[in-house]
């Protein structure tokens, strides 16, 4: 696990291919997730990362140019940036508590009472289920309706264009030029 | 025993990487990427083996579909992709 | 044992700064959009890692096991994972369309044009 | 890429597996790794395989734009309507437990609906973006 | 009967995890495309074959074993179809095999 993630940090310096090796990052994330026993969040990211992303990408890339200018700046300051980020985030970091440690602060609100009585209250097995779709319905609710934004500004976004080309145009539009 | 071969695989996952990041052309670094994709799903089944848990081979079946799709999408973009200047892009690449 | 212990979280902040690097330093709207999924991808990596329970496993019960992973960062990460697929059509729609109004999608040349235009 | 045999066969033997198995995932998700979101995303990822392979035009024929677009809404207005559903009984919006004589089950019930609601959202807009930026493609070939 | 099943599945296991290895290595060393492509099919066969089969054994008859057997129908479906793809792609992007005497190849990464 940690020589895969490390060979993917290495794989970032070349930025290329970059559609393509973006699947394959993602197909490493998502083994790391496994390992991290996050089953769902590992299918998930596989899942978008190397079906939807890939596509998508290649779409825009297809639709645009496929290759990059060389770059005109020095990339001094925003190393400088994201070093300073980076080390903000260690000082951070060093006060979190130790990996796998299995009372932590975060293992001890609501959690065991989500693993003691999801099956019992839901009859749900999967407790990410349940608690994706039962316990914080509200969330995933409001996910549903990101989702659907998108989708609405992805449309509005693109789809005019289009019966302009083709020259058909709905009735519900038909004033627009 | 199923560590043994977890170790193998990932050193095949090493191997297969280091292709994909000095892969001269495209086509080099699809084919890396495709096997990468069949040795993840392998790492997967093994895993979910290690841990006792061998319900989660439902994760690499879905690597093994999305692989494909992805493979695929990325070659009929680079062969019906060449509107554009192919010789340009792909020198880019070597680089 | 220390540093071994933290090794989860320095791959995420090193992502992340690889991610904010590519975002910030890079001028092809494309690239940005990559790094910013790269950004994404860490912050999954730094939320998922604490939730880790070692000898756990996945949060599926089953009476052969007794200690599961934390499954409240695993929903949060799925709704983000969702939020950020969302963001990312919805970023390549807008490339498209500057792509059109424009005819590149490199940040320099869209600065020139303006200032030209004005 | 209509004319490459190999392909053609493959993907005809993968596409119903892949759709099947999207439902094994949506229906499974229960008891497994699963549920409505992956499933959304594997059928929206079998029709664009589809598409990829058989142009999209085709792809355009089997799912045709509308039934997307309706797909889009459908979902969101599932999920709120479970929610409103469980208002109307007489509990708490997205209050499962009412929706069943027994508790478990109304919350099986609940778990399901909204399930179902996400894979269609998830599926429609995943489709219907792909359908735009494809279709963009063609628009762009004719103007050159 | 256990024992020789054990045996048997860490042979698999293990032969699976060395051909994942030589294929990998191949796909590494090999100087062109076309030979990477013939030594990446070295994994998707027989090192994914062999490992399946080995985990088969271990598996017993279950729905675990069934899953198993349809990513090893999946894979053998799909990778060969993927490596033709790829290879005709190539082909007509004109990426040219290469014979006797060579330029570029390994020397160019």
């Amino acid at each position: 696990m940690m020589v895969a993630t490390a060979l993917a940090i290495a794989r970032l310096r070349n930025l290329f291919a970059v559609v393509v090796l973006g699947s394959l990052y993602s197909f490493l994330m998502a083994t790391v997730l496994v390992v991290l026993d996050a089953v769902d969040v590992a299918m998930t990211e596989a899942s978008v990362g190397a079906g939807i992303s890939t596509v998508l990408l290649l779409g825009t890339l297809y639709l645009t140019k496929s290759e990059e200018a060389q770059p005109t700046h020095r990339p001094l300051l925003p190393l400088l940036v994201a070093l300073v980020t980076g080390g903000l985030l260690v000082y951070g970091m060093l006060g979190l508590p130790e990996f796998g440690e299995a009372d932590s602060v975060i293992h001890r609100h609501v959690v065991p009472r989500y693993l003691e009585q999801g099956v019992t209250e839901t009859g749900v097995p999967n407790i990410v289920t349940a608690v994706l779709a039962s316990y914080r319905g509200y969330d995933t609710l409001g996910e549903t309706t990101v989702i659907f934004t998108a989708g609405v500004g992805v449309i509005l976004l693109l789809r005019r264009w289009r019966r302009d080309a083709t020259g058909k145009d709905d009735d519900a539009e038909g004033g627009r030029p | 025993m199923f560590a043994v071969a977890i170790t193998a695989v990932l050193i095949a996952l090493a191997l297969v990487l280091v292709r994909a990041l000095l892969g001269p052309t495209v086509f080099d670094r699809t084919q890396a990427v495709n096997t990468a994709g069949t040795i993840a799903v392998l790492l997967l089944a093994l895993i979910g083996f290690l841990t006792d848990r061998p319900e989660f081979l439902d994760i690499a079946i879905v690597y093994g579909l999305l692989n494909v799709i992805g493979t695929i999408a990325v070659l009929k973009f680079f062969r019906y992709g060449d509107l554009g200047d192919p010789g340009e892009s792909e020198e880019k690449e070597v680089r | 044992m220390n540093v071994l212990d933290f090794v989860n979280y320095w791959i995420a902040v090193f992502l992340l700064s690889t991610g904010l690097y590519i975002v910030i330093a890079r001028g092809n709207l494309v690239k940005k959009l990559v790094g910013l999924s790269i950004f994404q991808t860490s912050v999954y990596l730094i939320y998922i890692s604490p939730g880790k329970i070692l000898g756990g496993t996945a949060p599926i019960i089953d009476p052969a096991f007794k200690i599961y992973s934390n499954p409240l960062p695993h929903v949060l990460i799925l709704t983000a994972i969702v939020v950020g697929v969302a963001t990312l059509a919805l970023g390549l729609a807008l490339v498209v369309r500057i792509n059109e109004a424009y005819g590149t999608i490199e940040e320099d040349e869209i600065r020139a044009q303006d200032v030209g235009r004005y | 890429m209509r004319s490459q045999v190999v392909l053609r066969v493959v993907a005809k033997l993968l596409i119903p597996f892949i759709l099947v198995f999207a439902l094994y995932v949506q229906f499974h998700g229960d008891y497994g790794p699963g549920g409505g979101f992956q499933a959304g995303v594997i059928i929206a990822a079998a029709v664009i395989f589809y598409a990829l392979i058989f142009g999209l035009p085709t792809a355009k024929r089997l799912v045709p734009e509308w039934l997307v677009e309706t797909m889009v809404a459908l979902g969101v207005l599932i999920y709120a309507g479970v929610g409103v559903e469980g208002l109307l009984l007489g509990g708490n919006f997205l209050d499962y437990f009412v929706l069943s004589h027994n508790p478990v089950s109304g919350q099986h019930i609940g778990i399901f609906l909204v399930e179902v609601g996400v894979c269609i959202t998830v599926s429609g807009v995943m489709l219907m973006i792909f359908y735009l930026f494809a279709g963009r493609k063609r628009g762009w070939h004719s103007e050159r | 009967m256990a024992l020789l099943l054990e045996v048997a599945s860490w042979v698999l296991l293990v032969s699976g995890g060395l051909f994942c290895i030589v294929g990998a290595l191949g796909l590494l060393r090999m100087p062109d495309f076309y030979t990477r492509m013939h030594a990446a099919s070295v994994v998707d066969t027989v090192g994914a074959g062999l490992l399946l089969a080995g985990m088969l054994l271990q598996a017993g008859l279950s729905l675990v074993s069934v899953k198993l057997a349809m990513i090893a129908l999946l894979l053998f479906f799909t990778s060969p179809a993927a490596t033709h793809a790829l290879g005709r792609a190539a082909l007509t992007r004109g990426v040219d095999p290469q014979l006797a005497d060579a330029e570029g190849g390994p020397s160019k990464p």
